[in-house]
């Protein structure tokens, strides 16, 4: 018997048909962006006007589907690339960040420690638009003393890179000094006994141990850095990653299935992704 | 000692990222809004040094009225999440199958697969006067015209929910699965009641994970935008947009980084206030897992 | 009048019985132990004393009054969870008034009772120490408070003491026979523990598989084990598997493995002349002898070997003696003052008389 | 190969074209970033003037900005076949945008803002403050951005533009029309963002009557003929949208390239296929698809044409002065 | 010749001293024991020993051969850790490779020296096995093994059975000693543990507090404590304070709380007349007589009580005496064949030799 549950059957239901209804909750609007990527018409509502995939494949207009459409292509493009970048950075920071809390002492460690959280804690408008501030002045400084023309400075991926890894460094670095946590030290001093050199045993025992965590720590990372907006839109400059572009589309241009279209593939995308990153977890015997 | 230099060395090496990050993108940008926002617009090309924009944010009730709707909303929002979370987590970590746990914990996940975009785009397609909604209701015959749900602040709140709901869930879930069942046993054995045993034990327990949960809620709905924006239309009031209008259709940058500093002392200040009164503090609730 | 009594309580958990028709009488004011290996139904069978699971079958009474129906927040049975379960959000003195704040008794009667209760226990004043603070024994001690001021009929204890560091819990098992006497109330103890057992009760039943095997004082467990298993669970055994050569009365021959023959009595159900037993001889009725000593000696068993090596153990030292045949036994060999020397290598005897064996039937 | 980074409006840099262009420069890829004249400025402010080639805001947004932030270049107009271009509105943009000597813009489209209506149910919308009649309550939209703070400054008998030169008497206007859209809010349905976000609503019917670009509005009347662009009677606000190089813009010449490519009349008929507006070259109505040449038929006599307010340059304070007005309006509750 | 020494080690953490000046010289393929109680610093000198602390200050020798400069991955000593740390991600085999390919040794002879270690640890073929799937006890020699198939000049132990449950602790026991003869490898081992330490090992050194108490065969321990500390610890007995009333030759008497006299031998330095003391005496030491009974026999301490209550255990089993003045103690009684049976309640006498008691003078 589980004394958590409710122990009345009709209170069982009730609380049952509540988690129930509460993951309805959760999925209806994605539903519903989902539907009506496949309706036959030009704007996302009813009627249902018939099934097609016009909005994917399509290549004449009205109906350019989002396979056709460069500017969302492009988006998408940016979104990876800055999505790889940024979150193999945060995941190398969030690895040294680990260490360094997990495994050194040093003094001020404490206050250190939460000016690592702290990022989680602004609000993304902030960050974006303190690093969008900070680096103008650095380059407009740098341009009127030196003649420097700092462009790397200035709205563009560089700036949005420097933006998602501002707080994604924080979420790494969590993710993987939990698991660093978990680590019993005497396994590399085990290794050590047994006469490895220390970058051996980090090679063979420590890192293999760590790997379920940067994978994990790479796939939160990476989803978050796709669907970032808040700071990311303060950064942008002319490669905008795809919800910048969706969100142009949206508010500049009108909502057009092909945006369902996009929204359809990146819940089955990011699916896929995040299943892959708990089915790789998972398959680790070793805790 | 040799070993010793070796490890001054590594500890140098390990230390080097985390300073250039705290410093170059996190402390310096802050102090550059700071300073930014001291500076007064008096002329093309012209500026000195004082309050200016922050008496211009006293004197303007529009700004603090946005202010104190966005605290008011999010404080709204970050209590219903924990109501409407709290129930989910104490199923997930208490009460369902082990096997099923990690599935119904993924489920949680989903909204976090798509952008707040999308998630916004589902809830105007759901919502609008043409949306599924309004359809599902007329086909149904309990309405006989078209009705709109969008573009109030309740449809806002159900979509903040919705977005932010998960970083209760999660803070929860593992604070409450570290929860021997036999606390709870203990609590009844000893003659507890049902209500007894959640106020005296199970909400104690959970206290970290709650005020952390409320900490991470709080914040990302203070500093949400495209969800109140596009789901408020016309009625949507929030800070973040006042400091975007400022940035992108004002070009006035003192005064935007004048709210992002408001903003961030603001919200702060609401969390530094929640710590205390829960006894808490940020290391051991936001970090804990 | 018992305190508790069990009737043929049976659990199962899907196509699993983990308590399988087991009943027990436990009398007033009396010390009643369940010892039984890892997953044997123990902890299952407290549990549907104290209310957390329900019977699939069978009746649970305190004082004579059938509790089944009764939710465990009403049943007046009190239980020590194996890591106590201490509220650590609460202090000292919050976590013994739990139970009386849940009655609601009046705060004045509260102060007084926690106060007293930790006199009892040989801690007073300690109510505003965070339970963090406290070490094992006194969480220990603690945990019996907090029930014991409840005034409970029957206190279930889930083996206490298996956190506990050694020394702690030699010491914490004479001091929990003493607060029980002190307090005079029915004790259920669970243990895997059998020197716990044997030491603190009155009463024990010894469990395997979800039944009990035999209910009885310790004494009674130890010198007259009627199945095979309590025989081997219950303190040491040199165990030999064998076959029977011919009965004689209350005696059987046995010819273990390698040809060796002894006489041993027999327990539990008679074996046939042919079937297979198994032998159980305790370490301390052995004896060393000088090599062939006593080869003769009548109704003595007698094998030859040699020391292998001394187990040295203060008044539980152990001599390991390897016969020819690569058997290796157990005698027990207090190696002080008036005792023969032996030294590994040495050629010994190891003798016992008849009646120090017992016999059992293999799977019956 | 060279990219050209073009910020721009929605549809004015249709796929079509793009793809004609890289057809006749292939060593040229078109990039595009869709925004408004709010956040061109913003962006390329932001940036310095980098990160685009080629920018195309109002004429109105182009004089006070480059005398405070510097964000363009100086045209060269000898890379342009100005020719082409209908000589009122070029010599117009250019008076409005010289500095020191330099031209900084060259028209693109141009068009109006004004009313538009289903008149099956909105049979006679007339003017800006009828948004604002309670009989179309919760059915009508508008863009919260200056045109309808201006448009309401008509329809309220001032004349905004002449005040520009007196802030203070501009201020009182702003407060005026402030009262004013702060009581009408409550009458409409949204306050659209986008062209197509307003067709949604039209078409879907949730809206009925709305501040629109005529654009809009003739794109729309080819789906649904009941849905007229319907000048206000206080004169429909005219627009040019221009050419404008940012001063670190990187590809100069393809910038000239794509200009003097989209003026050619066979792309201006695409264009304005796309935008629903029409080129500033000379014949320009002619380039316009049968359906919309129709639309403007239907909604312009020469009497409204001669009735046109040309958008003012914006002096600088002015923008703050409006900005604030705006968000005033948003922040009302009522 | 000895394979590990230590001299003189001292480590300190910050103001705190773990390890206060331990010297120590184990014979060649002797297996000895570090015995002492939580935090005495038995793990701090066996990491000092393995090269993963730094000593203040002292010396480490492995033949002969002093190491306190000798990075851990190049010293010859192999530890197994109390958790064992064996490899998770890794196989059985792998994990018994690990040490040799760190090595750089060949693939055909590194499979050969697994497979020929698992033989010896009687485990041949479960090279494939995941370490998941192995039960407690072979996880262990799997992690023996590991360290064994390099040769170490000393293999160390830190407490290994301690995550073991109770009857498989007391297999692995001898089990352990008999791999340690089989490799003929230099064992130190340590633990909290008094019986392990005595049984398994040829030398025991006693711990406390950083420093080494005493050093010396578990016979001789047992027997010939040098410090109060020792005495306590292992083994156990019957302990009381009082003053030294007066001293002839070896034997002081002493009166203990309540006015009780006893005679005990010294143990260590000598105490005064009128110093403070403390005496032990083991239970096994110490006989129930008939009430009254020998009061007046020579060289014998008597003392008068009631039955308290009865510890069964087997053979292990004793008997709680409690004397007029309150005082509890407790004596070997095997309650089986031949002996008195005693009950709670019956008076009785407490008697013990003279020679049998020991005492100690207070902080010296
Ligand atoms: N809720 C449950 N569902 C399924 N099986 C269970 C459940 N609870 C216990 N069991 C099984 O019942 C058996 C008995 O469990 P129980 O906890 O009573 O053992 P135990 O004797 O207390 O063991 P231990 O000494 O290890 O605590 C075990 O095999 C266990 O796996
Ligand atoms: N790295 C360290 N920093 C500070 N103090 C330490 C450190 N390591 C150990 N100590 C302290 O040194 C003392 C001895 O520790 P050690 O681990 O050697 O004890 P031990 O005898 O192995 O105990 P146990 O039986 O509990 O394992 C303890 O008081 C411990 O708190
Ligand atoms: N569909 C594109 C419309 C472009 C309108 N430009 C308008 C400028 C108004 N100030
Ligand atoms: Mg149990
Ligand atoms: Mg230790």
């Amino acid at each position: 018997m589980n004394v958590a549950a409710p122990q009345s059957a009709l209170l069982r239901t009730v609380y049952v048909l509540y988690v129930v209804c509460f993951f309805a909750y959760l999925a209806a609007p994605l539903v519903a962006a989902g539907m009506f990527a496949f309706n036959d018409s030009t704007v996302p509502s009813l009627p249902w006007r018939g099934f097609t995939l016009g909005w994917f494949f399509g290549d004449t207009d009205p109906v350019i589907g989002m396979f056709h459409d460069r500017r969302l292509l492009r988006g998408l493009t940016n979104s990876l690339y800055i999505g790889v970048i940024v979150s193999a950075l945060s995941v190398a920071a969030g690895t040294c960040n680990a260490f360094l809390f997990e495994r050194r002492q040093f003094p001020f460690k404490n206050a250190l420690y939460i000016l690592m959280i702290i990022p989680l804690v602004i609000p993304g408008v902030i960050l974006g638009i303190s690093i969008l501030v900070f680096a103008s002045m650095v380059a407009n400084n740098a341009d009127r003393a030196f003649g420097l023309d700092l462009s790397a400075l200035r709205p563009g991926t560089f700036l949005v890179v420097l933006g998602q890894f501002s707080f994604l460094t924080t979420i790494t670095s969590l993710v993987i000094q939990a698991r660093l946590k978990k680590f019993d030290v005497s396994l590399e001093e085990a290794a050590l006994n047994l006469g490895a050199s220390r970058l051996k045993v980090l090679a063979t025992v420590t890192m293999p141990y760590l790997m379920p965590a940067l994978f994990s720590a790479f796939v939160v990372a990476f989803l978050v850095s796709f669907e970032n907006f808040n700071t990311t839109l303060m950064l942008v400059g002319s490669d905008a990653p795809l919800t910048i572009t969706m969100y142009d589309r949206m508010v500049k241009v009108g909502s057009t299935p092909v945006l369902n279209a996009v929204s359809f593939f990146l819940m089955v995308g990011s699916g896929l992704l995040a299943l892959l990153s708990v089915v790789v977890q998972r398959d680790r015997p070793s805790d | 000692m040799l070993r010793s230099d070796t490890g001054k060395l590594s500890l140098i090496l390990l230390m080097t990222p985390f300073v250039l990050w705290i410093v170059l993108l996190i402390l310096l940008p802050q102090l550059g809004i700071t300073f930014v926002s001291l500076r007064e617009k008096i002329g093309p090309r012209q500026y000195e040094f004082g309050f200016g924009n922050y008496i211009a944010f006293i004197q303007e009730p529009i700004y603090w009225n946005t202010l104190l709707r966005t605290a008011w909303m999010s404080i709204l929002v970050t209590v219903m999440s924990l109501l409407v979370g709290f129930p989910i987590a104490f199923y997930i970590a208490k009460i369902a199958q082990r096997r099923s746990r990690a599935g119904l914990f993924l489920l949680c996940l989903i909204p976090l697969w798509v952008s707040d975009l999308v998630r916004a785009f589902g809830w105007i397609v759901l919502l609008r006067e043409t949306g599924l909604i309004s359809g599902a209701l007329q086909y149904v015959g309990l309405v006989n015209g078209p009705v709109e749900m969008l573009y109030n602040d309740v449809t806002v709140v159900i979509g903040l929910v919705y977005t932010v709901v998960l970083f209760m869930i999660v803070p929860l879930v593992s604070t409450l699965d570290g929860m021997d069942n036999s606390m709870l046993e203990a609590g009844y054995n000893l003659g507890g009641s049902r209500l007894t045993v959640f106020r005296r034990i199970i909400v104690p327990y959970a206290m970290p994970g709650i005020v952390s949960g409320c900490i991470i809620v709080f914040m990302l709905t203070a500093g949400s935008y495209l969800t109140p924006i596009l789901l408020g239309g016309k009625n949507s009031m929030w800070f973040t947009e006042q400091i975007y209008d400022q940035f992108i259709t004002r070009y006035n940058w003192e005064a935007g980084a004048t709210f992002g500093v408001l903003l961030l002392g603001f919200t702060s200040m609401v969390i530094w206030l929640g710590l205390k009164l829960t006894g808490q503090n940020l290391a051991s609730t936001v970090a804990k897992d | 009048m018992f305190d508790l009594e069990c009737e043929n309580l049976v659990k199962r958990f899907g196509p699993f019985t983990a308590v399988d028709g087991v009943s027990l009488e436990i009398p007033s004011g009396s010390f009643f132990s369940i010892l039984g290996p890892s997953g044997c139904g123990k902890t299952t069978l407290m549990r549907m004393i104290a209310g957390f699971e329900n019977p699939n079958s069978g009746d649970i009474r305190l004082k004579g009054k059938s509790v089944v129906t009764t939710p465990p927040n009403k049943r007046n049975v009190k239980m020590v969870f194996q890591h106590l379960a201490l509220f650590p959000m609460m202090n000292v003195g919050e976590n013994i008034a739990y139970g009386l704040r849940c009655r609601g008794e009046n705060k004045a009667d509260i102060t007084a009772k926690v106060a007293s209760v930790l006199e009892r226990i040989s801690m007073p004043g300690v109510q505003e120490k965070q339970i963090s603070q406290l070490s094992g024994g006194q969480k220990q001690r603690i945990a019996i408070a907090r029930c014991m001021v409840l005034n409970p009929d029957v206190l279930l204890l889930d083996e206490p003491l298996g956190a506990l560091d050694l020394k702690l819990r030699e010491h914490m098992k004479i001091e929990l026979k003493q607060l029980q006497s002190q307090f005079d109330t029915t004790f259920l103890y669970i243990t895997h523990d059998q020197s716990e057992a044997l030491v603190m009760s009155d009463n024990v039943a010894v469990m395997n598989g979800g039944r009990f095997e035999q209910i009885g004082a310790p004494e009674t467990l130890y010198h007259a084990p009627k199945t095979a298993f309590v025989a081997g669970f219950v303190g040491d055994s040199n165990r030999w598997s064998g076959t029977v050569s011919s009965i004689a009365g209350d005696l059987a021959k046995v010819t273990v493995g390698n040809g060796l023959e002894m006489v041993a009595s027999i327990g539990g159900a008679r074996p046939q002349t042919g079937g297979e037993v198994e032998v159980f001889v305790r370490p301390e009725a052995m004896q060393l002898l000088a090599k062939g000593a006593a080869t003769a000696m009548a109704a003595m068993n007698t094998l030859d070997g040699v020391v292998d090596s001394l187990l040295f153990n203060g008044a539980a030292s152990r001599v390991l003696v390897r016969t020819q045949a690569g058997l290796l036994i157990e005698v027990v060999h207090r190696m002080d003052a008036g005792q023969v020397r032996v030294n590994p290598g040495d050629a010994v005897t190891v003798g016992w008389a008849h009646g120090a064996g017992l016999c059992f039937r293999v799977g019956g | 190969a060279e990219t050209l980074r073009l910020l721009t409006w929605g549809s004015y840099a249709p796929d079509e074209i793009i793809k004609l262009f890289e057809e006749k420069y292939p060593d040229i890829q078109v990039e595009v970033t869709f925004s408004n004249n709010e956040e061109m400025v913003a962006k390329l402010r932001a940036t310095g003037g980098a990160g685009f080639d080629l920018a195309q805001p109002s004429h109105d947004r182009i004089y006070a900005v480059q005398q405070e932030y510097g964000i363009y270049k100086p045209l060269d107009l000898t890379k342009i076949d100005t020719s082409v271009m209908e000589p009122k509105l070029l010599e117009g943009v250019k008076a409005n945008t010289t500095i020191d000597g330099q031209v900084y813009a060259v028209p693109h489209q141009w068009g109006t803002s004004g009313l538009m209506a289903d008149v099956s149910k909105v049979p006679d919308l007339k003017s800006w403050s009828d948004l604002c009649d309670p009989q179309y309550k919760g059915k009508t939209s508008m863009r919260l951005k200056r045109t309808i703070l201006l448009g309401t400054a008509f329809a309220m008998g001032e004349d905004p533009f002449a005040a520009y030169s007196d802030l203070d008497k501009y201020q009182t206007i702003l407060d005026k029309v402030a009262e004013k859209l702060i009581a009408c809010k409550d009458n409409l349905k949204t306050y659209w963002t986008g062209g197509d976000d307003l067709s949604n609503l039209m078409l879907s019917g949730e809206v009925v009557a709305s501040e629109t670009w005529d654009s809009t509005a003739y794109k729309l009347y080819a789906q649904n003929p009941n849905i007229h662009f319907i000048p206000p009677t206080t004169g429909a606000l005219a627009w040019i949208d221009t050419f404008t190089i940012p001063a670190k813009g990187e590809a100069d010449d393809a910038a000239y390239k794509w200009i003097n490519f989209v003026l050619q009349p066979e792309i201006v008929k695409l264009m304005s296929a796309s935008t629903g507006s029409q080129a500033s070259v000379k014949g320009a109505k002619d380039l316009l698809p049968e359906d919309k040449r129709a639309a403007v038929t239907a909604a312009f006599t020469d009497k409204d044409i001669d009735n046109l307010k040309f958008f003012a340059n914006i002096p600088p304070g002015v923008e703050d002065m409006e900005g604030k007005t705006l968000e005033k309006i948003k922040a009302a509750t009522e």
